[in-house]
């Protein structure tokens, strides 16, 4: 990115700048163990641009915001892919590739950025409102849950995932659009409504709205803050990787120092802060967590392997299709 | 009998009495004028007795009923107002046809009474316009209509034909006199006009500071007012305060300093009390002094002082050893600045007031 | 005073709206006319035969109205209210009235999720009392998103009209009261009329904002689609933005029709607005 | 009458009760101490008022946002008193064009507006991020200023602009000192709503903001997209707090009744 | 030498003339009442002096200057507003003081000014109040206050005194004469008041329907209106339309039916074209007739159909064998309905109009 934007705070400093678009989470933690280590060593100067998924995409989409590198989870990373807004990566450059797990390499294809994190796709309940312990997929179907669930909206990342599992209750080995369709026919008198932000499945969740849900491991913590009784399962058919990673956009004037950024991002180093405080699961295989440490973290090469991974190439050429179909014959 | 009594009303804004023991009693059928100086309470009054004030103290019956408390739409008052108040978003007609609407008359009986009454305030073919269409006159016209239109049990006017020219305004106060009576509608109105006021009245009340220093028909206002404020206030611009006042023979004798004067004392005359005599202008008798003319009985000397032409006839000031003293005449010819004159003082003309 | 000046005073803001909104707006929406082969009107075309769309329009819309009504119903009375008080306490009232403004959205239909959810306040307090048995499910309902819309909306209504309302001279209510009008029947007849531009204005606010509305459609309504979620979905979700302008132009269309019927009614009750 | 306005002001009550009570909750459970919004809240503390002034991006944005509305606000009110003014004051050809022009921001859906806003004249001229985020707040709060405004000034009565031009103001001098003064609850409903209009909006900023520039709102969103805490709440029960203590200094320095018409 | 002249104005609300083809002119330090019917066009004829309002067509010249189109703030015209037009949100004397601050007057100097205004217009002891808190007449001061205080180039009054009872009306306007008349302040004034007008004016023109019928100073007008029109609007409210008029021995001699009468020809009596004869009711003489009563020259036999008391004198309509007529006169006892009563026209009182 060129540094003579006016938006950028720093007037005078004449170091380059790496503007980096990400949710924006955690802030702090990054800032202090990821930013500022790598902008003393390039001297380079890091800027953020946050906001969802979506929003951050459709901004590189038009061109304005001068971003280097991009953190997108899978599924709009994969759009990202297939309108040709990512740069190729150089894998040479980046050393640390070779000490992450094979499914996060290259989840979009060859030469595209690596997964930085893992989290897992699975169902949180409320283990003192339901009859019985829930350990599959199929239990979300249970008539006692009328009106008791939540689930992902289908233009969420997760809502793919869900749809599959759809599939995979029907019986289907392969995925089987209609049969899946059919199966979420069937749920929907259990479905107080769909959750778009994982604040409203905590929300619902807390307020006794709903009692069980589909939903990413790493904010089961928070459920259990305000339900102690809370649970969390990986589905007997396999809970579901959701992948985050990190991109060069197309155009980039710092290749370099992205190719650089994501290389540390690998790093032992930052992988192992980043899940001693809870933050993002590791990656990287040189982590070591003791079992508290792992609590609620996607950790071990065992569970990551069981994970269910969706083609997002497929998902995106669906997507249109799905929620078409979403709309019409669930919700109406 | 009366149809309305206020007993001993007081009406005050930011603790500052405008009204105070205020007492007025109206027979029905009876069109009363307030008259009194700006800002003495005639609005105040009027709004008290729409009910659009409430009293501090005091008590207001209406047809022996205590109206103090009865809620401005059940009283069934016609007010005009004095800065008219007509409704910006309504045509003429439906400006006027509000209150028939509210009583729910028929379409075509609104549309005949509508009509009728716009005809009699001279605005026929306004009915489309709306208020600021309209001049001054003719905003008022519309807000006599408004009041008259609905037949109220009292109308309340206030100021109602400032804003029109001497023509209209005859013709109008002719028209609500007449419509006044033929229907029987009791009339509180209030005028800075005292002609109007005069021909237009049963009774007059002369209001001063909150307070009616005297009510009466006008003719005996006019003849005999009670008091120096009153008597001032109709015109009397010329007044002697007297050393002596007696009574000698059925006429009233008046000392001051050299000078005597005398009045006829007659039947109706209310007010032998009073030390001050009063005089209309138009009363006092002008003349131009000749060199060897003695001063006649009821006489004065003195010398113009200013000149005015009021249309009718010419007003002077007049300088006399006792003051000066306003006289308008008729005449041909005007007296000139500076003229020696003789003044004199009919002694039916001169009365006296507290 | 001279028409040039007139136009000279409205210069500036429709350059200003010109450049930077009326031009790259139909450039956006000019793309939904055309296609390789010339003009069309074919996308129009097939949503307003979709029957899915079309029920979700008029499902936005119901809601929008119903909302508006009742902003309408709530605001209006207690602007008058708001209005005939003396300039400290109205000030203080209209300070409470914007309060609400400065909340989030989502904090917002958190706590309508705590009032009328199915363990809410709202619920306990009527089970309490014994009034009803089972918990009224109120929450992710269109009633919830009505509630919701109006809380968020009655303050642009109150505010607007409390300015309105104060400009009035306070001798025209007199003025229909000694004709014979009843405090309801000035209001009515006088205050209502009078406050039409007001009343308007606040109703296209209410109207727009509820018909656009997002966020609490989607926090408060449940398995419900209202058409901006639909607009939403097409524009950021699919970046399909052809769709989305096709959208928009049905919703800006249906506002425009919306607010041309309601300046129809506002010229009955006041024609010289 | 008394009658009727006692049920009025009962009304009254129960639609601030319903616009208040909600606030209420939020205020409540603003306090609460641990991880999760609860009602009631379990146990008291002021951690996430305290966590308000950790994160430091919330700072900066409410610094943005401020700012933004605020220059935004004084724009919109430069264009658009002058057009409310024109568009309430006379009758000429077109005005219900203008009419439309004026509302037309708010008829549009903010993300299309928004998204139309970028492709074509942010990326096109290659404004800068205040800059844009300055345009399309100008446009957000130019219908409220201009609709607001032009509303109060339609019972007005012009003739005493007329009085003071005739006592030597010219047309603007009389607008500024006499107009002026008797519309102000008029002018401030409209500064607050387009204030408030712009300080929520989130649906063009979204496309506006960019690196190291956000608005307090799009901070937020972000914030609850990861957090369930109560920070936001307490950001709330904040701003409001702000609000009322804003509003105080300006009773104790001209009285809150400047704010309304005598 | 003209300070100012309107030339062949046309002013029109909604394509309806109201002004066409007005033609005045005034010099300096004269004050022109404009009197005439409500509607007729007075305050618009002033608002387009004060330049509210653009002419269709014509010039407006001011000490030679072409002023058509001069913004009103650089005119410095003082205007009364007809509906006073007061600023709410400022105090009494800030609104007094308005126009001062404007001209960047010393605070010092501004105070004594505002003061020494109020207590013209009897107003000390209310600066502080605001306009709501004031009566009608209070306001209407205050208007004048405000005007007259800053000593304008040219004073425009919109019937300033409308509001005020008699007293106060005769006192503010010397008082506006005065000041005008010492600051030699050009002054167009609007009053439906004729007393008034004809008082306080160096020149009256009398409007009808928008255009000036006749200007001239007011004892010409008074006595000699040249129109029916005017000789109607000034009180003239008794015409006979003869059939013959003739020139014989330096008096006029007229017919109508049977009778016949005779008028002075004096010197400045400009209309002997006119074929109808004009007399006021003041100047008719009635009086009771006794069964033998001959016919007078000038005079008709008639029978009094009304009677009013107008405070001074009694009004009677008499009806006569050519006509109605109306006739005012001082009289201790006042006529019976039904009286037959002896009208005569002094033939110097009669007078010839178009
Ligand atoms: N805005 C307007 N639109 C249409 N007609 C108007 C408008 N203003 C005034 N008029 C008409 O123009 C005529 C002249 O009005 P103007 O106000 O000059 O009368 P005026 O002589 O001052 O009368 P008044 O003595 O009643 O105040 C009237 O007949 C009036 O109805
Ligand atoms: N709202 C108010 N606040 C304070 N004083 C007021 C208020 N309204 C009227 N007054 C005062 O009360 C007195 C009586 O007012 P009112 O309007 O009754 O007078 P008025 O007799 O009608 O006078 P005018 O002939 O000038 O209309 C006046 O001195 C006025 O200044
Ligand atoms: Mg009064
Ligand atoms: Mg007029």
């Amino acid at each position: 990115a060129c540094s003579s934007k006016e938006g950028s705070k720093e007037e005078k400093e004449p170091e380059a700048e790496l503007i980096v678009s990400t949710w924006g989470f955690s802030e702090d933690f990054f800032r202090e163990n990821v930013y500022a280590p790598f902008e003393k060593e390039h001297n380079v100067k890091i800027v953020l641009d946050t906001g969802n998924n979506a929003d951050r995409l459709n901004k590189v989409r038009q061109g304005n915001s001068d971003v280097d590198v991009i953190f997108l989870s899978d599924y709009y990373a994969q759009q990202g892919v297939a309108e040709d807004l990512f740069e190729k990566i150089d894998s040479s450059k980046i050393s640390n590739l070779d000490k992450i797990y094979d499914v996060a390499k290259a989840p979009l294809g060859e030469g595209f950025g690596p997964a930085y994190t893992i989290a897992q796709f699975g169902i949180a309940y409320n283990a003192d409102e339901v009859k019985q312990p829930i350990t599959t997929w199929k239990d979300l179907w249970n008539k006692d849950l009328a009106n008791k669930i939540t689930i992902p909206s289908i233009t969420s990342t997760t809502g793919p995932m869900f749809l599959d599992a759809a599939s995979k209750i029907s019986g289907s080995k392969e995925f089987n659009e209609d049969q899946a369709f059919a199966e979420m026919k069937k749920i929907m008198p259990n479905v107080v409504k769909e959750y778009g932000q994982t604040s409203e499945f905590v929300n619902m969740f807390s307020q006794g709205e709903i009692v069980a849900g589909p939903i990413m491991g790493m904010y089961f913590a928070s459920l259990q803050e305000a339900v102690p009784n809370a649970k969390f399962v990986t589905p007997a058919e396999g809970g579901y990787a959701v992948m985050n990673t990190v991109n060069v956009v197309k155009g980039s004037d710092q290749k370099e120092l992205a190719q650089s950024f994501i290389n540390f991002m690998l790093s032992t180093e930052v992988q192992e802060k980043s899940a001693k405080a809870k933050i993002d699961s590791p990656v990287n295989t040189e982590v070591v967590l003791t079992e508290e440490e792992a609590t609620n973290m996607t950790y071990g090469e065992e569970l990551v392997n069981s994970l269910i991974t969706l083609d997002m190439k497929f998902v995106n050429e669906k997507s249109k299709t799905w929620i078409d179909r979403w709309n019409r014959e669930l919700v109406q | 009998m009366s149809l309305f009594t206020l007993e001993n009303i007081a009406v005050s804004y930011n603790k500052q009495h405008v009204l105070k023991d205020f007492n007025l009693e109206i027979e029905k059928g009876k069109l009363v004028s307030l008259l009194g100086p700006s800002g003495c309470g005639k609005t105040t009054t009027l709004r008290l007795i729409a009910g659009f004030l409430q009293s501090d103290e005091g008590k207001f019956l209406f047809q022996e009923k205590d109206y103090t408390k009865v809620p401005v739409n059940k009283r069934n008052f016609g007010f005009v107002f004095q800065n008219y108040a007509l409704f910006p978003h309504l045509t003429i007609f439906d400006n006027v046809a509000f209150g028939l609407k509210l009583r729910k008359v028929g379409k075509a009986e609104i549309e005949k009474r509508v009509m009728n009454v716009l005809d009699i305030v001279n605005l026929q073919g306004f009915e489309k316009r709306y208020p600021k269409e309209l001049s001054g006159g003719q905003k008022q016209r519309v807000a006599i209509a408004r009041a008259l239109v609905i037949e109220p049990d009292l109308l309340l006017f206030d100021e109602p034909l400032s804003n029109l020219d001497a023509n209209l305004r005859e013709s109008m106060r002719v028209e609500i006199r007449r419509i006044q009576q033929e229907l029987g509608i009791t009339t509180v109105y209030v005028s800075h006009d005292q002609e109007e006021c005069f021909s237009i009245s049963d009774q007059v009340a002369i209001m001063n500071k909150g307070v009616i220093e005297q009510l009466s028909d006008p003719a005996t206002i006019y003849k005999y007012p009670s008091t120096k404020f009153v008597a001032d206030f109709i015109g009397f611009k010329n007044f002697i305060d007297f050393d002596t006042v007696a009574e000698r023979e059925g006429q009233i004798e008046l000392k001051k300093g050299d000078y005597t004067f005398v009045i006829q004392k007659d039947g109706e005359m209310k007010n032998i009390s009073g030390k001050t005599g009063a005089i209309r202008p138009d009363n006092l008798q002008i003349r131009a002094k000749s060199a060897a003319d003695p001063l006649p009985p009821n006489g004065l000397f003195g010398q113009v002082n200013v000149t005015t032409f009021l249309g009718r006839s010419y007003q002077y000031v007049v300088e006399t050893a006792i003051g000066n003293f306003v006289v308008n005449q008729e005449m041909a010819q005007p007296l000139s600045m500076g003229q020696e004159v003789i003044l004199e003082f009919p002694k039916d003309e001169m009365v006296l007031v507290d | 005073m001279s028409k040039k000046y007139i136009y000279l005073l409205l210069l500036p803001g429709v350059l200003f709206l010109t450049i930077f909104m009326l031009v790259p707006i139909f450039m956006t929406m000019g793309t939904t006319f055309f296609r390789e082969d010339g003009f069309t009107v074919e996308g129009y075309l097939q949503f307003f035969k979709d029957p899915y769309f079309m029920g979700i329009l008029f499902t936005t819309l119901r809601v929008s109205v119903i909302t508006t009504i009742i902003s309408i119903f709530l605001g209006f009375p207690v602007a008058y209210f708001v209005s005939k008080m003396g300039p400290r306490k109205k000030a203080f009232l209209l300070l409470l009235t914007i309060f609400p403004l400065l909340t989030s959205p989502v904090v917002r239909s958190f706590s309508w999720m705590i009032i009328i959810g199915k363990n809410g306040v709202l619920n306990n307090i009527l089970t309490g009392i014994g009034l009803i048995e089972e918990p009224l499910s109120i929450l992710y309902t269109p009633t919830a998103i009505i509630i919701g819309l109006v809380h968020l909306f009655l303050p642009l209504i109150i505010i607007t009209l409390v300015g309105v309302m104060e400009n009035i001279e306070p001798d025209l209510l007199t003025a229909a009261e000694s004709l014979g009008a009843s405090k309801l029947g000035v209001f009515a007849k006088v205050v209502v009329p009078l406050c039409v531009p007001g009343l308007v204005i606040g109703s296209i606010l209410v109207f727009v904002g509820s018909f656009t509305a997002y966020t609490t459609p989607a926090l408060l309504g449940g398995k419900q689609r209202v058409i901006s979620t639909f607009l939403y979905q097409n524009a950021i979700t699919l970046n399909d933005w052809q769709v989305a302008s096709i959208v928009a132009v049905i919703m800006i269309v249906v506002t425009v029709l919306v607010i041309s019927l309601m300046n129809v009614l506002a010229k009955k009750l006041n024609p010289r607005g | 009458m008394q009658e009727k306005s006692r049920g009025l002001a009962l009304f009254t009550f129960l639609v601030f009760l319903f616009l208040l009570g909600p606030l209420l909750i939020i205020s409540i459970t603003s306090f609460e101490g641990g991880n999760i919004l609860k009602f009631p809240p379990e146990e008291f503390s002021f951690r996430w008022y305290e966590n308000i002034f950790k994160v430091k991006m919330f700072f900066i944005t409410f610094k943005t946002s401020i700012f933004v509305s605020l220059a935004g606000n004084l724009l919109a009110l430069l264009l658009g008193i002058p057009a409310a003014y024109a568009l309430s004051r006379y009758d000429f050809r077109g005005k219900n064009v203008l009419n439309l022009i004026f509302v037309s921001p708010i008829l549009i859906p903010g993300i299309v507006l928004g998204f139309a806003l970028l492709r074509y004249v942010v990326v096109a001229y290659e404004f800068s991020i205040y800059t844009s985020l300055f345009i399309g707040h100008t446009i957000i709060m130019l219908p409220f200023v201009v609709r607001v405004i032009s509303s109060s000034l339609s019972n007005f009565d012009f003739s005493i602009e007329e009085a003071a031009q005739s006592l030597g103001l010219s047309k603007v001098g009389a607008f500024f000192k006499v107009v002026l003064p008797n519309i102000k609850s008029g002018i401030i409903a409209a500064v607050m709503i387009a204030f408030l209009e712009s300080f929520n909006n989130v649906d063009i900023s979204v496309f506006m903001t960019g690196p190291g520039v956000s608005t307090l709102p799009i901070q937020m969103l972000t914030y609850v997209e990861n957090y369930f805490d109560p920070t936001i709440a307490a950001i709330s029960v904040l701003l409001m707090i702000i609000t009322a203590i804003f509003m105080f200094m300006v009773e104790r320095l001209m009285g809150l009744s400047y704010f309304t018409k005598r």
